[in-house]
């Protein structure tokens, strides 16, 4: 089996679920917001894997990636931007921790 | 009085007693309050004027053709097609019977009650009661359709509840009416389902149409017989018969003339009456007729044996009554109309005179227990007269008004029904019993009352104005038979031959009938002759000693003043035990627990789950972020598995 | 066939990487191990002929995002703590799995309406044209330029004191 | 239709509840007058409609109608009108809006809440009863339910915040399913209509949708069933009854809960013919539980408005009854029942507020004897008891019985009879019940804890008197009524050949 | 370029600007606000002078401008003026950061514009993020524990659901080749020969949109989030939250499913009933749960949970509309504006609400229901204008929330979706419960503490303008039922 838009998207599924899994098990909101990355990195894998495989010439998926790595960063930005003031007021970011509004 | 009664005025019959409780309730009571006498005044008037066209209305219905006088009605109830109710009147010679004896004994006892109730607080709601009842009655012996004879007959029970009620501040008296009202009501259940079954069947409700559709043989068969049983039963409750007599003896908590009106002589025969008015569709139903006649006998006898060894006057009265009610049922049942209504005239007139007597002699001790009386012969000699002639009367002695229409039922019966001739035979003996006891127990030997009491003064002979009506009906008492001695009685109710009169005087002692040794009179006046000595023998000459026989008798004693435990059945077994504390207090914990325990635990349940729900929510962002994938997994799930 | 050995190489090492970054206890190995992720990543993208896209990824995801994330980790002294895992380890990970085992068998199971042309190639002009020229994404780029406004305001806002 | 009387029947009171909740600085007296004379203008006018009503045999069914288009994307219109059926719901709502602005006089707690309150709920009553279009209808059905829910819980008694709350539960439950039916209905018909009037005349069998009209025909009934009440629907009216004020009281008994049996007939019955006739018998048997059960489960009351609430219960029962006989005289007698139940139970519990209020005590056990102490209230109370046993010369007497007589003779529905008689039941423990709530409250020796009890006064006898005259007055002339409502039985028994 | 169509998004964007810079040079700071209206007020008057054009693709098929985006956007301009309106008192607590808090309510609401007006994914994806980073922000804006733990839980589960949402669309481009939404229907459309559900990728690039996007409506069980940000966030920005974002939410859905998985009607049928499930779950847990709530905020983030349930009934019904009723060759035109409607009514009916209870609880320091006791005495009109609101989201006559409903389900109803109009009657019964434990909280209970509460004329004024609304929608709804059908019968793209 040669190499095709197959693999990629397992590959893209794979790192998914792993930063999926990241992203509900780990404690620290630092580590959450790197695995949202690895999501959003995974689905990109799988739109320029499309873009590739499906409509190589018009590049479609990977204007779509361009896109997506601005919204990831400024996810991050802003994500980060909120780490640091619920540490300023809290002392930590460990998620566990931060349930105050409940039920 | 040539000329024939104009319609206005017949209407006016029912309608002046009408206005006078109108009156009283609406004007006297309010503005006159301390002016009593009036309102007794006005409805005397009234019912004054009823009795003359009451006359004069008999006097046109003798001699119009078929004694029957046409008068137009008024819609009451009309919707289209479907149903009509007239408003009417029906002007037979039953009519004008009743209407007799409803105006003169209404007449006598509320004259008689201006005595009686002198000074009661209420006087003014006692008249306007009575003036409702009277006008009540006169309606329902008067109307045409059967819807609306059941509303007076209603009306008249009504008018009994509030009367029996009338100290209402006494719990006994509140309880009699209550019973009594519901105690009727069971038997009206069966009149009103008579009332539907015959208009779903006939489209009508007018009673002569019923008639002739009885007579005609379009109304017959099983729901001719249902009709008339349901008719029946409500005549059961009303005129009290067994097995729903139970609420009568205890309306003799209401004040006396009412017992006397009401519970003697009027309301309660208007069991009677029903049957009588509906007489052609038991005609035509065996089985109708056979009921009434057995209802009545067996009441006749078993209301007596309880008379016997009651202690209260008016409770011996009371008795007596539902056992000559019984005797009217048995009447009619056996031989028609003329005999059975002919007892209710005569014996509206001695036992409403009974009744005045008992109130007269409790107006002069305080009470009406028998054993707090004696000897009152001497103080009270015209309540002593008339009593007497009365319980004559009633015992049925020659030639006295209840001799004559007790032995046309004998008559009857012994030729239809012959068991229930020997039981009829007993009862009259038993009557001239209790009758005696009373009278001697309550005029003779010496007086056992409590001087001390509250009712301070000595016993005394009672006003005029209550004398005066007891002379009147003593003298209906001796007199009314003779109507019937010719057969000129039964013969304007449609019934019987005609014979001169020295020849009916004495007809009853001449022939002797098919399987009697002797003529019927002689036995029933034997019968009737060993009671009043036994009475004698016991009460007065004390040659038995009441004790000792009681003593004799105990387990039968038991069983009558007990009332055979009919009150204890019907109150706390079935009443109290079966339906309020059983049935309906199953049905109202199944109400609350059941159905809105149900509603409630709906509602809990809602909430219980929205506070185990809302414990998912533990405030942990991952958990909420797992839910998302989770939800996406479920629905592929769900989607490729329902396909 | 250098291309399919370029493609395990880097997909193991992507995937390795991932895990490594959901996995390891020392936060700022585990941003070290993202930084390499994302070097993969970028040689994925080469892979599949997006030489400028690459480009971007290292850029704007090792360049940008990587060094925030770092600085963030200093900044709240993760590296003391350590990265533990919460208590839906159980739950997740089989939820990760469901959801692995979903995609993948969807993936497979897809005729996907591959063409066999040759990709573009450089992508760089045609994608500039792509993004800026007349028939094209112009306006998503602007609104992605009002949306890094945002997050510049917002950001500033957020991270300064009251 | 020169005239829109039936609009400004219905919006004075809402009027009076605007000026009375919006203008400030008003006294509560004056509030009580504007009250007062904002209930007794529409009375004036519905009188006015009753004897201008044409009851001739070729009239228009429906009278005084006003018809605006109102939502013409679904073809809502703003229908309203009166038919021989409704009419004398409309009067009796009007006269009883007005006798429960004098019954509340007392009221001295945020009297302009209440009266603002009262008026609304007078308004959207009303407007159940005249309106011909089905989301118009059911817009006034369910207002309702927010005055409703302040009235009891604000100037209530006992467990009011509960009692309030299932009410309004309760109602809404089945107002969502009214609502599924409503909507089910409007896309049968074919245009989709919501006219009550046209789609009484539209053949629906061959127009049916994926959805069967037995399900629409039930899911009305149940909703209107929760209003009836019919049991076992019913738990909310006792809880209502007993905690509600006493001027709610007599409305709620008086014309909410007609709004059951109203739109029972002119919506279930009248749209769906044949669902009515093959589900009669069930109906009937309900008929029947409703007036046995209710009626035993009054005698084990305890509460003298609780007691009185489960008579309604009962005295509904006959109201069904008249309508699923589905005779001519039947439902003429349901009509007439509704009316006069509103006039009686009304008065029942107008007067069991003065007892209540008057001595503070509601517990039957705990009364007695007052008879002496308030003979006045003893004689109307009697007089209204009377009027709930069925009682002749009442009009309690002359609807049961002509529900009686139609029902028994009916021939639309086979089995009926033996219904009619297990309904007859009911007025004997009509009776029982009655007089044991008589005997116990007023009978009996006087009790020296009421000796500083008062009568009623001036006012509270004069709003009594006009309950008894109208008691009295259908009860001997019911064809001032009949006469009315035939004209609106007349098309709809027609349905089944009546 | 047609820069003339993008007027309105366009005097926004300059406004945002000009608020930073003028925050920047006057001490006034009052002035923002009104130039923010300003801004508002002159997007509306370009939006309303396009009403009614044909229309029209602009930015190679990147954005439609046809009525349905234009009444999304007056509405959502709409809102915004009432939202900076109640903001004025709750914005003058702050020393800083004023300018931004109005740019960043104006770039949130450009966002949600170009949300509705979106007609390719990548534009809805980028729309979307705008609308979405300007809200972590708002909800963060306080600073205090609850609101940067509200904007924490927001922005993790927002990214997670972003990636979702990506992936998704990155499917379904995979599979139709194209992120234009016509084209994707074209592509579908052929497609469909082949069999579409043994094609799972596109399926599972739907389920997960469906996921991306019902995380915006809050949609069950993507809604986690949505209480606890409610909470924490500044009550005007949950406000705009539940009445912007989620409606922003479902004019995308709405787009993106009616344009592009229309057909073949299978597909209908598959999302309506995903979508009837979901809003049946949706609504009876947004019910249930909502009757423990003893926050205001938090009740009506749940009641707001349960409206969404509502407003998936009318997708579902366009979802099986079209399914059990196919047109062949074309698509026929939305006949559905019941949801429309039903968002105007709902956001009438959130907007009275949460005035009010920025009102009360800016007096009262405290969102606890119980603390509302004798608002009836204290502040009659405010208490007055809560009822209202409470009882439209019940949806009692003679409100907009009842018009609402009646039309929604009516739309249920005709395809067949009876059992659900059942299910969602009965949970508006069960709604009436909590709704009316405020009122009666309210009404009924003694006040604790003595004092007048007092507003501001912004504050009364939106409040006023809610209520009018509510009023106006429920009586003579015919005006805003016009617009709604205009707007989707001049459906575009």
């Amino acid at each position: 089996m040669s190499l095709g838009l197959e693999h990629y998207l397992v590959l893209s599924a794979a790192l998914f679920s792993i930063g999926l899994y990241g992203a509900l098990t780990k404690r620290s909101a630092v580590v959450i917001l790197m695995s949202i990355e690895l999501m959003l990195n995974a689905t990109n894998i799988a739109l320029v894997a499309f873009s590739r495989y499906i409509v190589p010439v018009l590049l479609t998926g990977q204007v779509f990636t361009i896109f997506s790595i601005v919204v990831a960063a400024a996810e991050a930005t802003v994500g980060l931007a909120i780490i640091m003031a619920i540490y300023r007021s809290r002392e930590t970011i460990d998620t566990t921790k931060i349930d105050l509004m409940k039920w | 009085m040539e000329t024939v009664i104009p319609n206005e005025l017949v209407w006016l019959i029912f309608l002046l007693p009408l206005l006078s409780f109108a009156v009283i309730s609406l004007i006297l009571r309010p503005f006159f309050s301390n002016k009593p006498r009036l309102s007794g005044y006005i409805s005397i008037s009234a019912i004054f004027g009823s009795f003359i066209l009451s006359i004069w209305a008999l006097t046109s219905i003798l001699s119009a053709p078929s004694h029957e006088l046409a008068i137009p009605d008024f819609n009451w109830l009309v919707i289209d097609s479907a149903i009509t109710i007239h408003l009417g009147l029906i002007m037979d010679s039953l009519t004008a019977v009743m209407l007799i004896v409803v105006t003169l004994v209404s007449l006598m006892i509320q004259m008689y009650s201006q005595g009686y109730m002198q000074g009661d607080p209420s006087y003014h709601r006692y008249y306007a009661y009575m003036s409702l009842f009277t006008a009540s009655m006169l309606g329902l012996v008067m109307v045409d359709n059967l819807l609306i004879m059941f509303v007076f007959w209603e009306l008249v029970g009504l008018c009994s509840y509030l009367l029996i009620g009338f100290w209402f501040h006494r719990p006994a008296a509140a309880n009699a009416a209550k019973k009594a009202f519901i105690v009727t009501r069971i038997g009206d259940f069966g009149f009103l389902a008579a009332i539907l079954l015959l208009l779903s069947k006939t489209g009508t409700l007018d009673i002569a149409q019923l008639h002739s559709l009885a007579i005609a043989g379009t109304l017959a068969g099983t729901v001719l017989t249902l009709a008339a049983i349901g008719i029946f039963l409500g005549a059961v409750g009303k005129s009290a018969q067994f097995p729903l007599h139970v609420w009568l003896p205890d309306a003799m908590e209401g004040p006396t003339p009412v017992s006397a009106l009401i519970h003697a002589a009027t309301m309660v025969a208007a069991g009677v009456f029903l049957v009588a008015r509906m007489f052609p569709l038991f005609e035509h139903s065996e089985v109708a007729l056979l009921t009434v006649a057995i209802i009545g006998g067996l009441t006749a006898i078993f209301a007596a044996t309880m008379g016997l060894v009651m202690t209260d006057i008016k409770r011996v009265l009371a008795y007596s009554t539902i056992s000559q009610l019984g005797y009217m049922m048995l009447g009619l049942g056996v031989g028609g109309i003329a005999i059975g209504i002919f007892h209710l005239f005569n014996h509206a007139f001695f036992k409403a005179l009974l009744f005045l007597g008992a109130g007269s002699v409790s107006h002069a001790t305080g009470t009406f227990d028998m054993r707090q009386m004696g000897g009152l012969r001497k103080v009270m000699p015209w309540t002593y007269a008339t009593f007497l002639i009365a319980s004559l009367s009633i015992a049925g002695i020659w030639p006295l008004a209840g001799f004559w229409s007790k032995d046309e039922i004998l008559l009857s019966s012994i030729n239809n029904q012959p068991i229930l001739f020997y039981l009829a035979m007993v009862t009259v003996f038993m009557t001239a019993f209790y009758m005696f006891r009373v009278v001697f127990l309550t005029f003779g030997g010496q007086y056992r009352g409590d001087n001390s009491g509250s009712h301070s003064a000595r016993p005394h002979e009672s006003p005029s104005v209550m004398i005066m009506p007891m002379v009147v009906l003593a003298v209906l008492a001796v007199g009314s038979g003779w109507l019937n001695v010719t057969g000129g009685f039964s013969q304007f109710l449609g019934g019987g031959e005609t014979r001169g009169f020295f020849e009916g005087l004495f007809h009853g002692f001449t022939h002797t009938l098919p399987g009697l040794p002797i003529p019927l009179a002689w036995i029933s006046l034997i019968l009737a002759g060993l009671g009043i000595l036994l009475a004698y023998a016991i009460y007065s000459a004390r040659w038995l000693s009441a004790e000792r026989i009681t003593r004799l008798f105990a387990p039968l004693h038991m069983l009558f003043s007990r009332k055979y435990w009919f009150d204890e059945l019907y109150e706390h077994i079935i009443a109290r035990i079966v339906l309020l504390k059983g049935l309906f207090a199953g049905l109202k914990f199944f109400d609350s627990r059941g159905i809105d325990g149900a509603v409630n635990g709906i509602a809990r349940t809602t909430v219980a789950t929205g506070r185990v729900i809302r414990k998912a929510q533990t405030g942990q962002l991952q958990l909420y972020g797992m839910f998302i994938i989770l939800g996406v997994v479920a629905i592929i799930l769900a989607m490729y598995l329902s396909g | 066939m250098g291309l399919e050995i370029a493609f395990w190489v880097l997909a193991v090492v992507a995937i390795a990487a991932a895990l490594a970054v959901v996995t390891l206890r020392n936060v700022f190995r585990a941003a070290l191990s993202l930084i390499l992720c994302f070097l993969a990543v970028a040689g994925i993208f080469v892979t599949l002929s997006a030489d400028f896209l690459a480009a971007v990824q290292i850029l704007i995801y090792v360049g940008a995002i990587a060094v925030l994330i770092i600085l963030a980790i200093m900044l709240t002294r993760e590296v003391e703590r350590g990265s533990l895992s919460n208590k839906l380890v159980v739950p997740v990970l089989i939820s990760a799995i469901l959801f692995f085992g979903v995609a993948t068998f969807a993936m497979l199971n897809t005729s996907w309406p591959v063409v066999s042309l040759p990709p573009a190639e450089p992508t760089t002009a045609l994608l500039a044209s792509k993004l800026f020229g007349e028939d094209g994404f112009i306006l998503t780029v602007e609104i992605a330029a009002i949306l890094l406004l945002a997050t510049i305001i917002g950001a500033i806002t957020i991270v300064r004191e009251k | 239709m020169d005239f829109n009387y039936l609009t400004i029947i219905i919006f004075l009171p809402l009027a009076g509840a605007a000026i009375i909740a919006l203008v400030p600085g008003l006294s509560s007296r004056l509030i009580r007058y504007v009250a007062a004379i904002f209930t007794l203008v529409p009375l004036a006018i519905s009188l006015g409609l009753f004897a201008a009503f044409d009851r001739s045999a070729g009239a228009e069914v429906f009278q005084f109608q006003e018809k605006v288009s109102w939502i013409p994307a679904i073809n809502a219109n703003y229908h309203l009108g009166v038919d021989g059926l409704s009419l004398p719901l409309v009067v009796l709502m009007a006269l009883l809006g007005f006798l429960a602005v004098l019954i509340s006089w007392k009221i001295n707690l945020r009297v302009r809440e209440y009266f603002a309150w009262l008026l609304l709920l007078e308004t959207s009553i009303l407007g159940v009863f005249v309106s011909l279009d089905l989301l118009l209808f059911f817009i006034f059905w369910e207002i309702e339910i927010i005055p409703m829910y302040f009235l009891i819980s604000i100037w209530g008694a006992g467990r009011k915040e509960y009692s309030a709350m299932k009410y309004v539960l309760y109602t809404l439950f089945g107002g969502a399913l009214i609502l599924a039916g409503i909507l089910g209905l409007y896309f049968t018909t074919d245009p989709h209509s919501l006219s009550m009037v046209d789609i009484a005349q539209t053949d629906l069998a061959p127009l049916v949708t994926s959805i069967p009209l037995a399900a629409i025909f039930f899911l009305l009934l149940a909703g209107f069933a929760v209003k009836l009440p019919i049991i076992p629907l019913h738990t909310w009216l006792p809880d209502a009854h007993t905690d509600a004020p006493t001027a709610v009281s007599v409305i709620l008994a008086g014309t909410l809960i007609k709004m059951g049996g109203y739109a029972i007939i002119r919506i279930c019955v009248t749209i769906f013919p044949q669902a009515t006739q093959d589900y009669a018998p069930l109906l009937l048997t309900l008929a029947a539980v409703n007036v046995v059960y209710g009626a035993a489960v009054t005698l084990k009351q305890t509460d003298i408005k609780r007691l009185i609430a489960y008579s309604s219960i009962s005295h509904m029962g006959f109201v069904l009854l008249g309508i699923f006989a589905l005779s001519k005289v039947s439902l003429v007698g349901a009509g007439l029942q509704m009316f006069s139940h509103g006039i009686i139970t009304g008065l029942l519990f107008a007067v069991a507020g003065i007892v209540m209020h008057n001595t503070k005590e509601r517990n039957i056990a705990k009364l007695g004897g007052l008879a002496r102490q308030m003979p006045a209230i003893a004689v109307i109370f009697t007089i209204a008891g009377l009027g709930a046993m069925g009682v002749p010369s009442t009009s309690g007497f002359t609807a049961e019985v002509t529900i009686f007589l139609g029902a028994f003779s009916s021939n639309v529905v086979s089995g009926v009879p033996i219904f009619t008689i297990i309904c007859l039941l009911g007025i004997l423990l009509a009776a029982a019940y009655i007089l044991w709530l008589l005997q116990r409250v007023f009978f009996g020796p006087a009790l020296a804890k009421f000796n500083h009890v008062i009568d009623a006064d001036r006012l509270e006898k004069i709003y009594c008197a006009i309950f008894i005259a109208l008691i009295f007055l259908v009860g001997l002339y019911p064809m001032i009524l009949t006469d009315v409502i035939k004209t609106g039985i007349a098309p709809i028994a027609a349905l089944f050949g009546g | 370029m047609n820069l003339e169509l993008l007027l309105p998004e366009l005097s926004l964007l300059i406004t945002a600007i000009a608020v930073i810079m003028l925050d920047l040079f006057t001490e006034r700071k009052g002035l923002l606000a009104v130039v923010s209206i300003v801004g508002l007020a002159i997007a509306a008057g370009f939006a309303i002078t396009m009403w009614g054009t044909d229309p029209q693709a602009i930015f190679n098929n990147m954005l439609a401008v046809d009525n349905y985006a234009l009444f999304f956007k007056l509405l959502f301009l709409g809102i915004a003026v009432l939202v900076i309106l109640v903001s004025v008192d709750y914005v003058s607590k702050f020393v800083h950061f004023r300018g931004e808090y109005h740019a960043l309510v104006l770039l949130a609401t450009l966002g949600m514009m170009l949300m509705a007006a979106a007609t390719d994914l990548i534009s809805i994806f980028v729309a979307l993020e705008l609308a979405a980073i300007s809200f972590y922000v708002l909800v963060g804006f306080l600073k205090d524990k609850k609101s940067t733990e509200a904007s924490l839980k927001f922005v993790l589960l927002g990214g997670i659901a972003s990636a979702v949402l990506l992936f998704g669309m990155a499917l379904t481009f995979g599979f139709t080749g194209t992120t234009q939404l016509p084209e994707i229907a074209l592509a579908v459309h052929e497609m469909s020969a082949q069999g579409l559900l043994s094609n799972p990728g596109l399926i599972l690039g739907i389920v997960l949109m469906i996921a991306g996007f019902g995380f915006k409506i809050a949609a069950v069980p993507f809604h986690m989030w949505a209480p606890d940000v409610y909470e924490g966030a500044p009550t005007p920005i949950t406000l705009y939250l539940s009445v912007g974002s989620k409606v922003a939410g479902f004019a995308v859905i709405l787009r993106v499913f009616y344009s592009a998985f229309a057909l073949p009607e299978t597909l209908s049928l598959d999302w309506g009933m995903i979508f009837a499930i979901l809003g049946a779950i949706g609504m009876t847990l947004g019910n249930v749960v909502a009757i423990q709530q003893a926050n205001i905020k938090r009740m009506l983030a749940y009641s707001s949970i349960a409206h969404a349930g509502y407003i998936m009934i009318g997708l579902a019904a366009i979802g099986l509309s079209i399914g059990l009723s196919p047109t062949t060759d074309t698509l026929a035109p939305l006949a559905q504006s019941s949801i429309l409607f039903y968002v105007v009514a709902f956001a009438l009916a959130d907007l009275a609400a949460f005035i009010s209870v920025i009102v009360i609880s800016g007096k009262l320091g405290s969102d606890q229901i119980s603390d509302y006791a004798g608002m009836g005495k204290q502040a009659p009109l405010v208490a007055l204008a809560l009822t209202l609101g409470l009882i439209s989201l019940i949806g009692l006559p003679p409100t907009a929330g009842f018009i609402a409903k009646f039309y929604i389900f009516s739309d249920a109803v005709n395809n067949g979706l009876l059992w659900l109009v059942i299910i969602a009657v009965l949970n508006s019964a069960i709604s009436a419960y909590y709704y009316l434990r405020v009122v009666k909280v309210m009404w009924l209970n003694e006040p604790a503490r003595e004092g007048k509460v007092p507003s501001s004329l912004a504050l009364r004024l939106a409040l006023a303008i809610s209520c009018l609304g509510i009023l106006l929608l429920g009586i003579v709804p015919t005006i805003v039922m016009k617009l709604a059908e205009m707007a989707t019968s001049m459906f575009g793209f």
